[in-house]
């Protein structure tokens, strides 16, 4: 029978997926889908725990939902902030977005 | 009382574990199957929906329509998909081959994908899950994908301009969709689409009328047919996200066309309608898809009437329609119905469903009177004289005069 | 209504009046301030409400009004947020309701609302003055409006908003989330004239400076709630939780949790109530507008800092035995003291009129810090609660004067600075309201005797400090008073006293009644607020009225303070410092002219001229020893009695005062706190430069970093440290 | 093997083998479709684990919203889309190496927990999660205030959202 190990085991690749597209992509567009699937790994774990370990208790679905409410203004407020940054700047290359430094 | 299809499931079921297969091999193999017999029949009624709808349409137009093949012409269906099969596949230059390829396909499995939470009867569904109302919304978007996939992977500015189009449409429309979907919902107090049906006593239509037809209006809008069929415009865009796409692959956008076209009018007929109830349909199970299937055919029917009757309105109409009224409305409405809904705990079911009645009509008055006055002052704006070239004075006069 | 739900809506006004002018009002002036000041009065009659229903109820100290709802579940149990309505925050209620309403309504006038918009003007920077053309044709400069006239009453509502929060909030998170709203308004308030670049760098100054002390407080916040597992107040402040925290050792120098988190606390408020070391960014502070320099520090910000310490009180003497204080009120004790001193002796020597204040607020939390620190808490919540009435008065007073000199340097176009007290004089005749409210926030501020609130808060401190027998606290902040009611009546005497010293001076005249009615108000309480507070076994006058302010706020602890017996050593001290101290300021200042130095900076030479042109024993003697004796008096008085030795004595006193100043500036505020300030900044600019490589400014870099050393720090947690 | 797990396993590497593909492909658009491809794996896990109102969200929000959403973005900026030169930095194979050691940890970590290998309990009887689920968002004894705090949090992303991608007429 199937236990919580495979699905902690299916989410934490998810994630490291996700992380590798966050740290490596160069395009941002990129770099938010690889949040999109590392937020979805989290959500994976959220529901598998209620599933597994508490059934009774609605917690964990109560913040997946949550987290799909944080994923979904991420998202919107993301482009916007990208097709901004093209207009202004004709890229969205991440690693060329370094006004921050010095 | 069993009906005919659940006993020879049952039946097969007892054939299959006679030949000792598991369990879960078991459920698998009868859902596998489950699913072709309802795709088959499905897409059979699909065409022959091309014969009714030109039918349909030749006779809005005063004309006949097809007659030659067969008795009325109703092989013609069977010669157009020879057609089509026999035809070149051409594949546009630059054109992204996967995508461009799975486009149709994902166009028609969406539709046939709604029909599994269609209710046939009270023991014929594919599927009766509990988030059925919002397993339609789902599949909607996907719907959608199936558009962008064929507009983008075509290569063609026409094609992904009228992807565009049709998808802030179908976006726009999904909200006062959503909303409207979320009246029966609140009245039955489930999302499964059994729970609903089994609730309508009354059919929902004669307790919130309103919002049947504001399902109905973004139904429409959510199909693309006019006057909201803005993505094949043909004047405009030639012929939209599908301008490439030849044979068969056109024949499935097609198909996918008509038959969503139908299963809209079958959900509404499910949602608002009854779906399944009629007489004598708890003594013979079968009857529940006929029901079913004349319901969804009178609403397809008044699809087909909306659709040959009004001309396009422009994009920034349909939007504007949307977002200024229909939306507004729709959140007015569901505003109401459960605020009513939470009023009249107690109450006997007529009185219920009088006041409900009474304030869907007293809504739909007021949003008449508005609109009266609306359009009071935009005709006397466009009637004002502006500083352009305009027509003789004696005929704005006369103009002015009929207002 | 119950009185709970109640103060629930308290901070609800101002909010609501926040969001309201910056969502819709913001192109209407008149709009906004009325929604500014219309929220300040509906939360100013909540408060009374309170205050009256407070004060009704008898038994608040044990049962306060208390309300509190679940704001997140934790596992099995509840984060709970609420509001607690005990006799110190009624006290705090009171003093906050009232100035900020006065702020409030003192803002209409001094954005000079109704003036006509100034010629060219633009947001980010004080008004400029506009031309306008009377009926004859003549042109004249006036003041003109704020530009950013409802971007200001945003910004203070929100401030009101963030202070009640802190008021009303019965657990240490929503006081801190409070304090945080507090501190992002003083720092937009600060650079409100964004424009300048001195207003940019006091408010970023201020923000940063009190970040430090804000991020200390959050660990002694976190620690707090990692070891009791809760902020609430009914909780943290219970028997067993005090022993808990008494009893538990921390890794720092075996010293208890409770000195840990005390401290921690505490450092928390040395940076908002600007306490030495982290005081530096007060006085910059003065770049803002003045009603957020009376905001800042005299109503709220600075008064949260003693606030947040009166409140954690039972953490910060938690292992007091018999009376014994603890480390953090020894600390706290020494830190008040000494910021005390020094900062009068700065003020000292300061021309502008708002610094001057500035640092005498700086000065006066320090006395109510080490008030904490020696025990006294209830004389520091009677003087937090007395400051913050005359102290408001004296920053909206001293604002008042300067739009006075403003407009008259509008009206002659001189090119002087309106804030310099040696371009004033003789404003008492073309300011009469102004004049009497200063001097009577003057005198409160000097401790004057017997009338004034000042006075009553402060003996209460001395005489707390003696009885405790704090001998160095007691001396110290006496003559720290000395040197208060000094620096008071110099600033008083240059402001108002003598002739104007400048044209802008001469044309001055009173401000508009939405300024004067404030400082009127202000008046009022400046001096009744100190009556409730006089000691029952006071001589005469003790016993007319309950001595209300011990009793009920002495109520908020379970073990109420001992009451003090009357003795005759702090009222003389206390007599003679402020006394003293006003008469000599009078002396040395009373005579300054236009042009002229400051009598104390050149002690040398120049001070002869001026002292042979005029002083007032002159005339008195010339009067008594007439023309036969004229010979003995030039020689004898006024040669050699009058300016050798009182002269001298006047000068001995003044220059020890001044070079005292100096030396703490010059030596310690300077080499030390100055130099440790640039030594940390240069070595962090250092630091910077050698390792800015690292940032390039590519955001997924900075994350493969962090990761690296988030598994580093995992690694070595895991391999090192978790090994049985 | 139970038919349960071969569908798990089955899922799992469409999934996981969707979300390599959408940080390496280098076609954007075809990193959405691969993205979407990937989220609709995570859909049928949702319904694995009994939870198929989420299942049902997931693919509204991610397939219907966002997944569109990220389309017309990179269809908005389609010339930086096909740029040439390489599609990850130069730090690509430090960001692997941190994954692959964050994986590896991950794992680790769970196998020396007690709770690994929990086997999947019946749910309770008779009990709509769905009813349940809302019930405890709209109520007080619930999650009511995260949950309207997310509403206006999405309120003011909207409105954010809006603002920043405004194109400003000069």
């Amino acid at each position: 029978m199937i236990s919580l190990s495979y699905f902690l085991v299916f989410a934490a690749a998810l994630f490291c997926i996700g992380l590798y597209g966050v740290l490596a992509r160069k395009n941002a567009i990129a770099v938010l889908m690889g949040i999109e699937l590392m937020l979805n790994a989290v959500v994976i774990n959220l529901i598998a725990f209620w599933r597994f370990r508490t059934p009774e208790m609605i917690a964990g679905q109560a913040f997946g939902v949550i987290v799909f409410a944080v994923a979904a203004a991420e998202v919107a407020v993301g482009l916007a902030l990208f097709i901004a940054i093209f207009r202004r700047r004709n890229t969205i290359a991440a690693d060329e977005i370094d006004l921050l430094k010095w | 009382m069993s009906d005919p299809v659940n006993s020879i499931s049952e039946w097969l079921r007892t054939i299959l574990s006679g030949w000792g297969l598991s369990e879960g091999l078991i459920t698998v193999i009868l859902a596998v199957l489950g699913v072709v017999i309802l795709a088959t029949i499905v897409l059979v009624v699909d065409i022959m929906l091309v014969w009714i709808e030109r039918k349909m349409v030749a006779r809005f137009q005063d004309r006949l329509g097809p007659n030659r093949v067969g008795p009325f012409g109703i092989i013609q269906p069977i010669a157009d998909v020879i057609k089509l099969l026999i035809k070149e596949d051409i594949l546009p230059d630059g054109a992204d081959r996967f995508i461009f390829n799975i486009a149709p396909i994902f166009a028609l499995a969406t539709v046939l994908l709604l029909w599994a939470v269609v209710p046939f009867a009270p023991t014929i569904i594919g599927a009766d899950i509990n988030v059925a109302v919002l397993y339609i919304v789902a599949i909607g978007s996907i719907g959608t994908l199936a558009i962008i996939m064929a507009g983008w992977a075509s290569n063609n500015k026409y094609a992904l301009l009228g992807a565009f189009r049709t998808v802030a449409l179908l976006i726009a429309y999904e909200v006062p969709m959503v909303i409207a979907l979320l009246v029966p919902v609140l009245l039955a107090r489930s999302m499964g689409m059994q729970t609903i049906v089994a609730a309508q006593s009354p059919w929902y239509i004669f307790v919130v009328p309103l919002a049947a037809l504001i399902l109905f209006v973004s139904s429409i809008a959510e199909l693309g047919r006019t006057p909201f069929d803005i993505s094949e415009a043909e004047s405009e865009i030639v012929a939209g996200f599908h301008i490439e796409y030849t044979g068969m692959k056109f024949g499935l956008f097609y198909a996918g066309e008509l038959l969503h076209a139908l299963t809209v009018s079958a959900l509404i007929a499910t949602l608002f309608l009854g779906g399944w109830r009629g007489p004598f349909v708890d003594q013979v199970p079968i009857l529940g898809p006929v029901y079913l299937f004349i319901k969804a055919f009178l609403v397809y029917y008044l699809i087909m009437w909306v659709r040959y009757s009004f001309p396009r309105i422009r994009i920034d109409q349909m939007l504007g329609f949307n977002w200024k009224f229909l939306t507004p409305l729709a959140l007015f409405l569901l505003v109401v119905v459960a605020i009513l809904d939470k009023a009249m705990v107690g109450v006997s079911q007529v009185q219920y469903v009088l006041v409900m009645l009474g304030a869907n009509l007293l809504i739909v008055w007021g949003t008449v009177i508005i609109l009266r006055t609306y359009a009071r002052v935009e005709r006397k704006r466009v009637g004002e004289e502006r500083a352009v070239a305009i027509a003789p004075e004696s005929d704005l006069a006369d103009l002015v005069g009929q207002e | 209504m119950e009185a709970s739900t109640l103060v629930w809506l308290l901070p609800a006004p101002p909010l609501l009046a926040f969001f309201l002018i910056i969502l819709l009002t913001n192109r209407s002036k008149a709009l906004s301030h009325i929604m500014g000041v219309g929220a300040a009065l509906l939360s100013f009659i909540g408060s009374f409400v309170i205050i009256v229903l407070a004060l009704q109820s008898g038994h608040l100290g044990e049962e306060p009004f208390t309300s509190v709802l679940n704001w997140f579940p934790t596992g099995d149990t509840w984060f709970q947020i609420g509001v607690w309505v005990d006799p110190l925050t009624v006290a705090t209620l009171f003093f906050v309701a009232i100035t900020v309403l006065m702020i409030f309504l003192y803002s209409v006038g001094y954005h000079n609302y109704g003036a006509p918009k100034g010629d060219h003007d633009a947001p980010g920077l004080q008004p400029h003055g506009a031309t306008v053309e009377d009926e004859h044709g003549h042109k004249h400069r006036v003041p003109s409006i704020e530009p950013m006239y409802s971007r200001f009453f945003a910004f203070i509502s929100l401030f009101a908003f963030g202070m009640y929060v802190l008021v009303v909030s019965n657990n240490l998170l929503t006081l801190f989330v409070g304090w945080e709203i507090m501190g992002l308004c003083s720092y937009l308030l600060i650079g409100f004239w964004y424009a300048k670049p001195s207003a940019r760098a006091a408010a970023i100054k201020a923000f940063l400076t009190t970040r430090v002390g804000d991020v200390i407080m959050l660990l002694g916040l976190a620690y707090l709630y990692y070891l009791t597992g809760s902020l609430s107040y009914n909780v943290i402040f219970s028997e067993e939780t005090l022993h808990m925290l008494t009893s538990s050792p921390t890794p720092f120098f075996g010293v208890s949790a409770a000195v840990v988190i005390g401290l921690f606390l505490f450092i928390g408020t040395i940076g908002k109530s600007a306490q030495w070391p982290l005081h530096v960014w007060l006085p910059d502070a003065m770049e803002g507008p003045t009603p957020v320099s009376a905001m800042i520090h005299a109503a709220t910000m600075v008064s949260a800092g003693v606030y947040l310490v009166i409140r954690v009180f039972p953490i910060i003497s938690a292992g007091m035995v018999h009376g014994e204080p603890t480390l953090t009120m020894n600390i706290m004790a020494f830190i008040g003291a000494f910021t005390g001193l020094f900062a009068a002796t700065i003020a000292v020597a300061q021309n502008d009129i708002k610094r001057v204040l500035a640092y005498s607020t700086i000065s006066q939390l320090g006395y109510m810090i080490a008030a904490i620190g020696i025990g006294a808490y209830v004389a520091a919540a009677f003087h937090l609660m007395t400051h913050a009435f005359f102290k408001a008065l004296l920053f909206l007073g001293s604002g008042s004067v300067i739009h006075g000199v403003e407009h008259g340097v509008l009206h002659t176009g001189e090119d002087i600075d309106p804030q310099n007290m040696f371009n004033m004089g003789g404003l008492r005749k073309k300011m009469p309201i102004t004049f009497w409210t200063f001097l009577i926030g003057g005198l409160a501020l000097s401790g004057f005797p017997f009338i004034t609130a000042g006075f009553w808060s402060k003996d209460e401190i001395l005489a707390d400090a003696f009885a405790h027998s704090s001998w160095a606290v007691l001396i110290v902040l006496a003559f720290a008073a000395l040197l208060t009611a000094f620096y008071t009546m110099r600033q008083i005497t240059l402001t108002f006293l003598g002739e104007s010293r400048t044209e802008s001076a001469e044309h001055a005249h009173e401000s508009k009644w939405t300024m004067t009615f404030p400082l009127i108000f202000l008046a009022v309480f400046a001096i009744v607020a100190g009556w409730p507070g006089i000691p029952i076994d006071f001589p005469v006058i003790g016993g007319f009225i309950p001595n209300f302010i011990h009793d009920f706020v002495g109520e908020t602890l379970a073990e109420h303070p001992e009451t003090i017996t009357f003795n005759f050593v702090p009222l003389l001290i206390s007599l003679g410092v402020s006394l003293g101290g006003l008469a000599l300021g009078w002396l040395v200042y009373k005579d300054v002219k236009a042009g002229e130095p400051d009598p104390l900076e050149k002690p040398l030479g120049p001070i002869y001229r001026i002292l042979k042109n005029k002083y007032y024993f002159d005339e008195l003697y010339d009067f008594l020893f007439v023309r036969p004796s004229i010979w003995i008096s030039r020689q004898f008085t006024y040669l050699w009695l009058d300016q050798k030795i009182i002269d001298g004595i006047l000068h001995a006193i003044s220059r020890v005062a001044f070079s005292l100043g100096g030396l703490f500036r010059n030596y310690i505020d300077k080499p030390v706190v100055n130099g440790f300030g640039d030594f940390v900044g240069e070595s962090v600019k250092w630091i910077g430069r050698a390792s800015r490589f690292i940032q390039t400014g590519r955001v997924q870099q900075y994350m493969v970093m962090a990761l690296i050393i988030a598994f580093g720090t995992l690694f070595y947690y895991l391999f090192f440290l978790s090994q049985p | 093997m139970t038919v349960f797990q071969a569908i798990f396993l089955v899922v799992a590497v469409v999934t996981l083998g969707g979300a390599v593909m959408v940080v390496t492909v280098r076609n954007l658009i075809h990193a959405a479709l691969w993205l979407i491809l990937s989220l609709f794996g995570v859909a049928v896990m949702y319904g694995l684990l009994s939870a198929p109102f989420f299942t049902v969200i997931q693919v509204v929000i991610y397939i219907g919203a966002i997944a569109i959403l990220m389309i017309f973005a990179i269809m908005l900026t389609r010339r930086v889309a096909q740029e040439p030169g390489s599609s990850v930095n130069k730090g690509w194979w430090m960001a692997g190496l941190m994954s692959l050691v964050l994986f590896t940890a991950l794992v680790w970590m769970f196998s020396t927990w007690s709770g690994f290998q929990t086997t999947l309990p019946q749910l309770p009887e008779g009990i709509d999660t769905i009813k349940v689920l809302g019930t405890a968002l709209v109520s007080p004894d619930g999650y009511v205030i995260p949950f309207e705090i997310a509403s206006v949090l999405l309120l003011a992303a909207l409105i954010g959202a809006v603002v920043v991608a405004w194109e400003r007429k000069t």
